[in-house]
């Protein structure tokens, strides 16, 4: 039974938007609960995958599709799945941000997909799908169907917002196209020089047959990093992201922005490590580690400042992202293993924290009616539940102790001292200061509100006038997620030291 | 495989794709777009991926073509560029 | 923004020209990608494992069967999120475009379509059950028998094909079409072999296992070709009425 | 003619002409996707952009000396085996050696059969996101829809 525990995290939620499809437009609520269901009995199988997996005898688990066994071959002729720690984490944790989101999207959804839940729902079962098929799949063809499946859906998902969530989701769907089929290209270029599709068996041609080299395979490197690249938001081909993710139905957002660039992180690392092979990607004879480290430090300095910039919080906190990826891509090309470690430690815990704000800013858009940080007045006195949730996670972000943001940072700046790119570690401790700085003036508007004198533009809304009537905290299917958010943000802080071992090993 | 085949067609893919781009009507565009899906069907079948050719014939020649006219007759035929 | 394009674009261009260079020469059989293992084996083998001479067929359905699922996933995603993005479920969004009656194209279309119908059918139905042997298979089958309908759609107006084929009906075929592909995999689950590994089904299809790869195939290919069908008729009914489904072209 | 530039053409042109023509059409659609102002332009750069692609994967698998990828036992390249009555042949396949060069490679043809349907896929998505666009904003030029958000956009 164990062994299939991977093709049944994807069949379960396949299943789930099936039958949500079939139940129909008449019945949202059960449409929500086969959600609920589905997406929870998923995340358990993750967990015992977990468990699987860092028990004695199996350390990766191998699922060959159709039980092609490479009989008078050398290479594999089917596809096979490969769950190592590394993929069991990053699933459990798409599979659990999914549940909890479904818990959110539970009021949400019918408010904002216009008589549409069903095929919500169904959409976001089918994104989790594709999420966990990518972080599984050792093929490297069965990679790009996947990433297909993941942005068709969030093509759809986020078109279902306004008339700007539409335009952006345009734009995303040029840009993701260019990105998805440079990498199609670059596994062609593969193709054509190995002859083979299966990830271990590609790294392992081009180390014997000492293909390094050739032109060929270094263009492929490069198509598929821009490929990759353009999916996560990295830097300069961020342009889609923050429009996208803003103006998206917020149970979209809050589903999309901890997910999509980390686990589009998670496959950068697979391919440079397992595809390539860390001789190929950190060979002194490349430019390419000091250049990219390079674009990382840009990317985390002009992702914070951009996101000083704005007022409106979602915006704000689609900026953080785009820094968080260039932390993410400078850890992963440091070229040691605490460097990696420390990035892919960083996707789980961005993945926690992004979450947690998400879900925060959310609510309180919701409920103020505005999402520009001015109207954010006494927040502390009206919505105290919400906002020690946005502080938890705000603190995280900062990266303060015990919280998980301050460890992968740590784990992250040793990586930098180690390799000695000391640019890097001064962007991160620059983001940090960005960040406190940014977060603080929100707690600082929010606990003692306007300080009298300073004038500004903003005119007061209906809130202002009767403060303790007019706004609530939220029901329970918001609130619930949001401390489960911040209980996982504690919770990987505090487990940050055997979760950091596993990663070490499954890295070496 | 006929190569001089090969290069005629490969000469007018490249004709009709910068002929769709041009055009100023969307719905022409629509159509030249179709031409060259079938141009590409018949590379295809010339270097003996038939089924591809076939999967082409159906998709690109036929429904990419048909929901690229319903939409330009259901918005607009007009394009600045 | 054209000069930063053009910049990118021979940027683009010349780096991949770069690479063209170390490839092996076209058509060259002793290629890594036509010489290597892999394509070896799928040209020698695959009619005596799978008995199915069609290659393309064989390595599509059974091989990589995995990828081809998510295939029909695809179209099934295509359908469904143009139809949350587009389908307007309140009724018309302009009261005017719903006055004048659809009644399809004139009478010669009509008689023409009429006719050549039944035919167009059975060849779709032909290509999904032929797929072993000659080009073709559940996906270009599909796409047939989905274009018979948007004939029909476009000869006798979008309310007759509506009839036929009416919304709900569309995506329950569709739901159909992707449980037969996952449900025959997760069959050879529940007997006890892996998703998708079709050999263990020798026990309920007639013929050795090998046979029960082949008889499989069918199956699985008959999925993508209900989902394909339903998705195809529903992308053209939302796209030509502007998600209003009431008048089409 | 310059005799480098012949030698040139001689070896990196002609026997690679497939792949020049790809990366041109490929150009083309990426041209198209990034500067032209019309969406549904865009999107014909786009499928051109897709085809592209895979006309090179075609490439791949494509011999000189193959045919289609659907085997045959009654072809004029299997005279031994035509003699032989059709169901003995199938009896005694494994003992046929099928030569590989006389069939292309079937797994690009394979994999481009997804791209197309992805592709496909894609297209349908996008011209729904772009009706919609046109709904809200009555044009599909993007400068046009650009302008009109500036006034109240908050951006």
């Amino acid at each position: 039974m164990t062994e299939h525990f991977p093709i049944l995290i994807l069949l379960v939620p396949l299943f789930g938007a099936l039958i949500v499809v079939l139940l129909g437009r008449e019945r949202p609520e059960q449409c929500w609960i086969t959600s609920l269901i589905s997406l929870g009995l998923s995340s358990i199988i993750s967990l015992f995958t977990i468990i699987v997996v860092l028990s004695d005898k199996v350390q990766t688990i191998r699922y060959r599709m159709g039980g092609w066994e490479p009989e008078s071959t050398v290479f594999e002729v089917g596809i096979e799945l490969r769950v190592d720690i590394l993929a069991a984490l990053v699933v459990f944790a798409v599979t659990f941000v999914g549940f909890v989101n479904t818990i959110y999207s539970k009021t949400r959804a019918e408010a904002e997909a216009q008589g549409k839940v069903p095929f919500f729902y169904a959409l976001i079962q089918l994104l989790i799908v594709g999420l966990c098929g990518i972080v599984m799949t050792n093929d490297a063809f069965n990679l790009y169907v996947l990433i297909e499946i993941t942005s068709l859906t969030s093509y759809a998902l986020i078109a279902m917002g306004n008339r700007r969530a539409a335009l952006s989701s345009f734009n995303y769907v040029i840009m993701g196209t260019i990105g998805a089929s440079f990498y199609l290209l670059g596994v062609g270029y593969l193709y054509i020089k190995t002859g083979t599709l299966n990830i271990d068996d590609i790294r392992m041609v081009l180390g014997n047959d000492k293909l390094w080299e050739h032109q060929s395979i270094i263009v492929a490197f490069i198509f598929i990093m821009l490929g990759v690249w353009t999916k996560m938001a990295f830097f300069p081909l961020h342009g889609w992201l923050p429009n996208a993710y803003a103006y998206a139905p917020s149970m979209t957002g809050t589903f999309m922005a901890p997910l999509m660039t980390k686990v589009m992180v998670y496959v950068m690392i697979r391919v440079m490590l397992w595809l390539f092979g860390d001789k190929f990607v950190y060979s002194d004879q490349h430019v390419w580690g000091e250049l990219v480290i390079w674009m990382s430090v840009i990317a985390i300095v002009a992702g914070s400042l951009l996101a000083l910039a704005r007022t409106d919080i979602k915006k704000m906190l689609t900026y953080l992202i785009v820094a968080e990826v260039g932390y993410m891509v400078g850890g992963a090309w440091l070229g040691n293993v605490t460097g990696q470690a420390g990035a892919f430690y960083h996707i789980l815990s961005d993945a926690a924290m992004t979450f947690c704000l998400f879900i925060a800013a959310s609510i309180i858009v919701l409920r103020i009616g505005d999402s520009r940080v001015n109207a954010f007045d006494n927040l502390f006195r009206k919505m105290p539940l919400t906002m020690i949730g946005f502080t938890v996670g705000a603190l995280s972000m900062i990266g303060l102790p015990p919280t998980c943001g301050f460890f992968s940072k740590w784990y992250l700046i040793r990586g930098g001292i180690e390799a000695g790119q000391w640019e890097y570690v001064c962007a991160l401790i620059f983001s940090s200061l960005v960040n406190a700085v940014i977060f603080f003036r929100i707690f600082e508007r929010a606990y003692f509100g306007n300080i009298a004198g300073v004038k500004e533009d903003f005119s007061p809304s209906d809130s202002d006038a009767n403060p303790d009537t007019s706004i609530k905290e939220v029901p329970w299917s918001m609130l619930v997620p949001l401390y489960i958010a911040s209980v996982s943000v504690l919770l990987l802080g505090i487990m940050n030291r055997p979760l950091f071992e596993w990663i070490q090993t499954a890295l070496k | 495989m006929i190569w001089q085949f090969d290069i005629i067609i490969l000469i007018f893919l490249v004709v009709a794709a910068i002929v769709s781009l041009r055009l100023k009507d969307l719905l022409g565009a629509s159509m030249v777009f179709g031409i060259y899906s079938f141009l590409i069907c018949l590379l295809w079948a010339e270097m003996g991926a038939v089924d591809v050719a076939f999967t082409e014939a159906a998709v690109g020649a036929g429904v990419s073509t048909v929901i690229m006219i319903a939409t330009v007759f259901s918005t607009t035929r007009r394009s600045k560029d | 923004m054209k000069v930063f394009g053009l910049i990118a674009v021979f940027v683009v261009g010349l780096l991949l020209l770069s690479a063209t260079q170390d490839f092996p020469s076209w058509g060259d059989p002793r290629s890594a990608a036509s010489d290597g293992e892999v394509s070896s084996f799928y040209i020698e083998k695959t009619e005596s494992v799978t008995k199915v001479p069609n290659m393309v067929t064989a390595v599509l359905a059974d091989f990589r069967g995995y990828d081809t699922m998510f295939e029909t996933v695809v179209i099934f995603i295509a359908g469904i999120g143009i139809i949350a993005v587009l389908r307007n479920f309140e009724g018309t969004d302009s009261p005017s475009d719903n006055d004048n009656d659809d009644d399809g194209a004139g009478l010669l279309a009509r008689f023409t379509c009429s006719l050549i119908l039944p035919f167009i059918q059975i060849f779709a139905l032909y290509v999904v059950a032929h797929g072993h042997h000659s080009p073709g298979g559940g996906f270009q089958g599909g796409v047939m028998f989905g274009a018979s309908y948007i004939l029909l759609a476009l000869a006798f107006g979008l309310s007759k094909a509506k009839q036929l084929f009416s919304e709900r009906r569309t995506m329950i075929f569709a739901v159909i079409g992707i449980f037969i592909y996952v449900g025959w995999g997760v069959l050879c689950l529940l007997l006890g072999k892996e998703f998708l590994n079709y050999s263990v089904l020798d026990s309920i299809l007639p013929g050795d296992s090998m046979m029960a790869r082949s008889h499989s195939m069918l199956v699985v290919e008959i999925g993508v070709a209900f989902t394909v069908t339903a998705i195809m008729f529903s992308m053209y009914s939302n796209l030509s009425t502007r998600g209003r489904l009431s008048k089409g072209l | 003619m310059d005799p480098i530039i012949a030698n040139f053409i001689e070896e990196n042109i002609v026997p690679k002409f497939n792949y020049w023509i790809y990366v041109i059409l490929m150009m083309i659609g990426l041209y198209a996707m990034i500067t032209k102002n019309n969406l549904i332009k865009k999107l014909i750069g786009m499928a051109i952009f897709q085809t592209a692609i895979i006309l090179f994967y075609v490439s791949i698998g494509v011999k000189e000396t193959g045919g289609i990828p659907i085997i045959s036992h009654h072809g004029p390249d299997h005279h031994q085996e035509a003699e032989v009555h059709s169901e003995e042949s199938s009896k005694n396949l494994k003992h046929n050696i099928i030569d590989k060069d006389k069939y292309a490679n079937p797994l690009p043809h394979v994999l481009m059969l997804t791209a197309i349907v992805v592709g496909v896929s894609t297209l349908g998505l996008a011209l729904a996101i772009s009706q919609r666009i046109h709904k809200s904003f009555g044009t599909l030029e993007e400068d046009e829809i650009l302008n009109e958000l500036r006034p109240g956009g908050h951006d």
